[in-house]
């Protein structure tokens, strides 16, 4: 209804009314003022700037060791991605997905899980998953083609990662509600990106988490680029956090290279989620700076200069700058962190080779908790087949 | 015993799962405060409070995905999907997570949950309310998929899906929920997945039929053995995926002769299926060709039309007294 | 990023930082300002308010003519409906939806298209789909399941109205882009309901309408419920026009029961559409007094109350106290048109009966152009059937 | 002639068609600047401009119902989904509109469109990126699927789907790409669709086989003659819906035997319904019973075992080998 003020009521008007109704409705801009409903804002949180400054107000004043942590997970993510590459290129490797310049993003996003919570990610995700205790030399099984790898580390309540997009986002919603249900107090962090957000899956999961509290953190990785897709084609609007507005999710846009400003928004959204209040959105604004996957040719559709821009933002660089300003690790400590994760990448390797025996028999297994007959008999086929090529 | 429909039998076995494990929950449009369009989940919110029996935002692809999360967190959930047309909504969840999720976590999370369905024509809806489309289920690995064709296997095949630690595709035959009535046991009562039962036996002709198509299934047979002299053995498929081809060559490898009834479109189709096993594992008893009596590769009918595209009684038996004539 | 205001920048904060985060991140309320996007609100609009009386600067002062033709296809509107019932409970018809209550939403948003422009309604939308050129005899025909009522009338642009909620939402956005494409001013109306509101499908029709400025008018009808779920289970929302700002779409809220709001609300969103500027959402708030469909009975999930607290709402009494009022028809007039409406509706309840002969034979038609082979061999054994049995 | 792969072959067609009538526009994921991920449609943005390539974001359900709705307003859209596992997200669009409108709005609205697919194994891809699923099209009425196996009838087959006034899924074996290239000219060149190949005469064995299961069924052909004097007829299927059940026929009226060679599940498969079709109008020519060399009822492999799963040379001769042993 107009407001008052606007415009006045009156039991029938006795003006002649002859135009038609295209014209009589006058352009936006001309008409009165109707009432409207407010739909509020959303959070803009950056704490470290790209110059390593620090917001102090809102600052988490983490620990020495929680920082010190903090930053050889964030640099073993992204040596192991660069060695990932290498082996790519040596046809060591398969196919697989680069998360460099995500690393705040990736670690920030599961700093506030203990193993009881949940993650679900997609299939760029390796901060968290290492944060999260899947091994590098389990991660390298799976991306080279082993089945082996999708093994899901002792202890912790983790998903396989998903390759379809958008499509773990619902069973993550699932996780929360049953937690919900029965009362447990756990989280389910699931991340997805600027892409997904185009799935109608991604908003249903939206609705579903929303109507039920489930607490569920929803971490849009919005990096700019769905493959050869800019997010300004992607969607019509700037700020993907808009979008949980319109299904009453609480949301926030995040500078995803910012650690603290990662750190700071997901611990929120974990609050809110072990308070009973439901879901939470965190877009966590990041840069894809690699290809998307090695399969991928990024020269075909983006400038040079793109990418360039935000190596200034890099999430590590300015991380390093506040730790040294802080006066908790200095150059040689950077020198000597970098030195050891390599190491520590180049002995998983020797685990992974040795690991990585391709077992053709397995291929029947997991599937049903008991295998039917008619399967069986397919195996059998299949057995067969193998011993007659000599494979074991 | 007392005397059930298949609505009433249904209704009866979720409540003794709920009963008896606290991890069973129910979820989908209308299934609450309104106890399911077909009535199968009536009383249970009651009986069991809005964290187990929730009605849902009208998504489909939510149900199912949600209830596959709610089953990798240990729980239960017996999804109901309000129609089985409306299963396409989730088609994704149910190939890519409930089928998979399992095996992609090399067996980390099983999915112990049923998608209910009620499925097929004859009850007069509109577009998109009487399909029949096992055969996409037994298409996707990771799935099992079974259809009850009375009051009594329903009960005992709801049961056994429900504690199935593996996905189950519980597809209900709408038009048997009120069809008849028949003694349901109040104890709690199983059956085996991956079992088909002989429901006549016979010596002339195997006839194998499942869900709805059972009654026209049974009927032909005995008007077969009364006016026409044919001993029709006759086999409720029960279960889709796995499917009981044991019984099935078995009964083949008897009989020589076999007719297929179903009421889903015919191309890749389950009979399409059971033709090649039995070409595979009974080629030598067969002496006439396997005939199907099957829906066409058309739309399901508006409803109008539609008992003239369905199976009948008097289509199986002139398709029987075919199968027959072959020498 | 924060304000400046709230908080200072500093390069490297040397406090001691010992407590853990979960400790450090202060609750919600205490935190310090933090910059925030404004998310913009949407329009709230009425103008013939629950006791007729109208807002001067809104009204769009439609010719007599119009409003005459208008009112008396709400009336027809509302006659077909309780008809449809009648025949309904004596077995003369299928499974039906009833729009009762709901005439101003339906008439209102086709008010503004002409005969090129698009119309694709979901299954409740008698007085859409009559004011656009649906028969009132091919409308019965389709509900008492007889295929040849849902054949287009010649001359209109409109689509079959769907069954599967939310599932046509997408091809009319698909309508909307080729009508951008090839540069034609025609513009899409599309509704669907609360229920449909939460399918995927039309969360990834607001995307694509949005990015491909595609000129939509997503009309959802917010009638309360969806079935027997109550629209506040289906969102955490209470607007549901919320949901078209996340994806960049204008959106207004408009009373569904005022003919006067939705003409007006219908015409802004056409102009833009016309105008290149791309979709619309249109939330009409309205009321389902009916049963879902005449195989629901809503006692068991509704309080008699609700529905009768709405009677006072109602879209037909208040825009004839607008038209008494203004002198345009009175109380004779309103019984007159009532009677003809009744009559028109008889006798097309005659042609309906003359019309309504199952045609088994033709259900194979229509689904190619040209018949493969092997569905003509089906279709023969289906001839050899109806043949056997004696049927035409 | 110039040489071409797949790739390029297809590309030729997409081309051609969008020449000769700018009724034809393509959409999909990552198709415009970027070429596609196969570089299928390279250079087609630049040359017919944005508005008849259209990158699209990234749901393949919304690809495929708004290519639905172009289709309606007379425009003959060519969407592509990324690899056919991601149908899945569009399944919902596929059986409710792209297959049914024109039946619904009785010929009012036909759908004349093309979603193209790469589809198969035998890439060293991730999870999702190696199914054989055309079951699921051959058994959803309204649709027609077909599935090139060389650049060459690649090329043609395109043509004509963009021709047909009715939906096609068009199936393109990523295997075969760029696995080889032929001789493919200039001047369009189209096929009826609904035809199989004939692609090796023989009398002993018909093999049929589609898309990348053609090689190693043609190299199993040539090996079987020529090392075990078993001589094959091999039929290249190339429509799957409809299908060219006269030629099969004849073919196996022929020789008597037969062997299928798919990558797809076993259970409700084409090859299912193959068997089916020959049990109905062969049977008295059947000397031995069909057999399947299929995939199996198990979720596609991760890479490193794949070349196991997948039907090679050797087990097709084996098989056929098993086929001739039968008396
Ligand atoms: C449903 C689905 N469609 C298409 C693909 C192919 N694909 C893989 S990654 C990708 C882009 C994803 O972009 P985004 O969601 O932004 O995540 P990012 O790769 O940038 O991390 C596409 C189209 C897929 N895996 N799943
Ligand atoms: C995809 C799908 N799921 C379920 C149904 C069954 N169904 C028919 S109408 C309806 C409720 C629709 O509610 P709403 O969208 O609010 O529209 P309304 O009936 O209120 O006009 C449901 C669940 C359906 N037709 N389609
Ligand atoms: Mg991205
Ligand atoms: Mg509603």
């Amino acid at each position: 209804m107009p407001t008052k003020t606007a415009s006045k009521r009156s039991s029938g008007t006795k003006q002649s009314a002859q135009r038609r109704v295209t014209e009589v409705v006058a352009p936006e801009n001309e008409r009165p003022m109707r009432k409207t409903i407010d739909l509020g804002d959303i959070e803009d949180l950056q704490i470290l700037n790209e110059e390593g400054e620090v917001d102090e107000a809102l600052d988490p004043n983490l620990s020495e060791d929680e920082l010190k942590k903090i930053h050889r997970a964030m640099v073993m993510t992204r040596k192991f991605d660069i060695r990932m590459l290498a082996m790519q290129r040596q046809g060591e490797m398969g196919t697989f997905a680069p998360g460099l310049g995500q690393e705040a993003t990736q670690i920030g996003q599961v700093y506030p899980l203990n193993a009881k919570d949940w993650f679900s990610p997609s299939y760029r995700s390796f901060g968290a998953q290492l944060w999260r205790g899947w091994t590098l030399d389990g991660l390298m099984l799976l991306w080279a083609g082993y089945y082996e790898g999708f093994e899901i580390p002792e202890g912790i309540n983790d998903t396989p990662f998903s390759i379809v997009i958008g499509s773990h986002v619902l069973p993550a919603t699932g996780l929360g509600m049953a937690a919900k249900i029965r009362g447990d107090k756990s989280v389910v962090v699931t991340n997805f990106g600027d892409g997904a957000s185009s799935q109608g899956a991604v908003a249903e999961a939206f609705n579903f988490a929303s109507v039920y509290k489930a607490p569920v953190i929803f971490v849009l990785e919005n990096n700019g680029w769905a493959i050869s897709i800019p997010a300004e084609k992607q969607a019509a609007v700037r700020e993907f956090a808009r979008r949980g507005a319109g299904f009453g999710i609480p949301s926030i846009r995040v500078d995803g290279n910012d650690i603290l400003g990662m750190i700071v928004a997901s611990q929120q959204a974990a609050d809110h989620g072990r308070a009973g209040k439901g879901p939470y959105l965190v877009e966590a604004v990041t840069y894809r700076m690699s290809v998307h996957t090695t399969a991928d040719d990024p020269k075909v559709y983006r400038k040079e200069d793109e990418v360039k821009a935000w190596e200034a933002k890099c999430p590590i660089r300015r991380f390093e700058i506040y730790l040294r300003n802080k006066g908790i690790l200095d150059d040689a400590d950077f020198e000597r962190i970098g030195k050891e994760c390599e190491a520590e990448i180049l002995e998983a390797r020797e685990k992974f080779r040795a690991r990585a025996k391709a077992k053709p028999r397995e291929v029947f297994d997991y599937l049903y908790t008991e295998m039917p007959p008619e399967l069986k008999e397919q195996q059998e086929e299949y057995f067969r087949k193998l011993d007659r090529k000599g494979v074991e | 015993m007392p005397q059930m429909t298949m609505v009433q039998a249904l209704n009866l076995a979720l409540d003794q799962s709920m009963e008896s494990d606290d991890r069973v929950c129910l979820m989908g449009e209308d299934i609450g405060v309104n106890g399911g369009v077909f009535r199968v989940t009536q009383n249970l919110l009651k009986k069991y409070g809005e964290n187990r029996v929730m009605d849902t935002p009208l998504a489909e692809c939510s149900i199912i995905g949600t209830a596959v999360g709610m089953a990798m967190y240990g729980l239960k959930p017996v999804p109901e999907i309000q129609f089985s047309g409306f299963t396409m909504q989730a088609f994704d969840q149910i190939e890519q997570n409930m089928a998979r999720m399992r095996n992609r976590s090399r067996g980390r999370y099983p999915i112990s949950m049923v998608m209910r369905a009620p499925y097929g024509g004859g009850i007069r809806a509109v577009e998109h309310h009487s399909e029949s489309r096992e055969a996409y289920w037994a298409h996707t690995p990771g799935l099992k998929c079974v259809i009850p064709s009375g009051p009594r296997n329903a009960r005992a095949l709801l049961k056994a899906a429900i504690d199935d630690p593996d996905p189950v595709v519980f597809y209900e035959p709408k038009a048997v929920y009120r069809a008849f009535k028949e003694d349901v046991p109040d104890e709690p009562e199983s059956m085996e997945i991956g079992k088909a039962k002989v429901a006549r036996e016979g010596n002339d002709l195997t006839m194998i039929a499942w869900g709805a198509m059972m009654r026209p299934a049974a009927e032909a047979a005995d008007d077969l053995a009364d006016l026409h002299g044919i001993d029709v053995e006759l086999i409720d498929l029960l279960s889709i995926k796995p499917m009981d081809t044991e019984t099935i060559v078995n009964s083949v490898s008897k009989t020589g002769r076999c007719l297929i009834v179903q009421e889903a479109p015919q191309t890749c189709s389950v009979a399409s299926e059971i033709i090649a096993r039995l070409n595979e594992k009974a080629f030598e008893y067969l002496i006439a060709p396997i005939k199907r009596v099957s829906g066409y590769d058309i739309i399901f009918p508006y409803y109008q039309t539609e008992q003239h595209y369905l199976p009948d009684p008097d289509t199986v038996i002139e398709a029987a007294k075919d199968v027959m004539a072959w020498e």
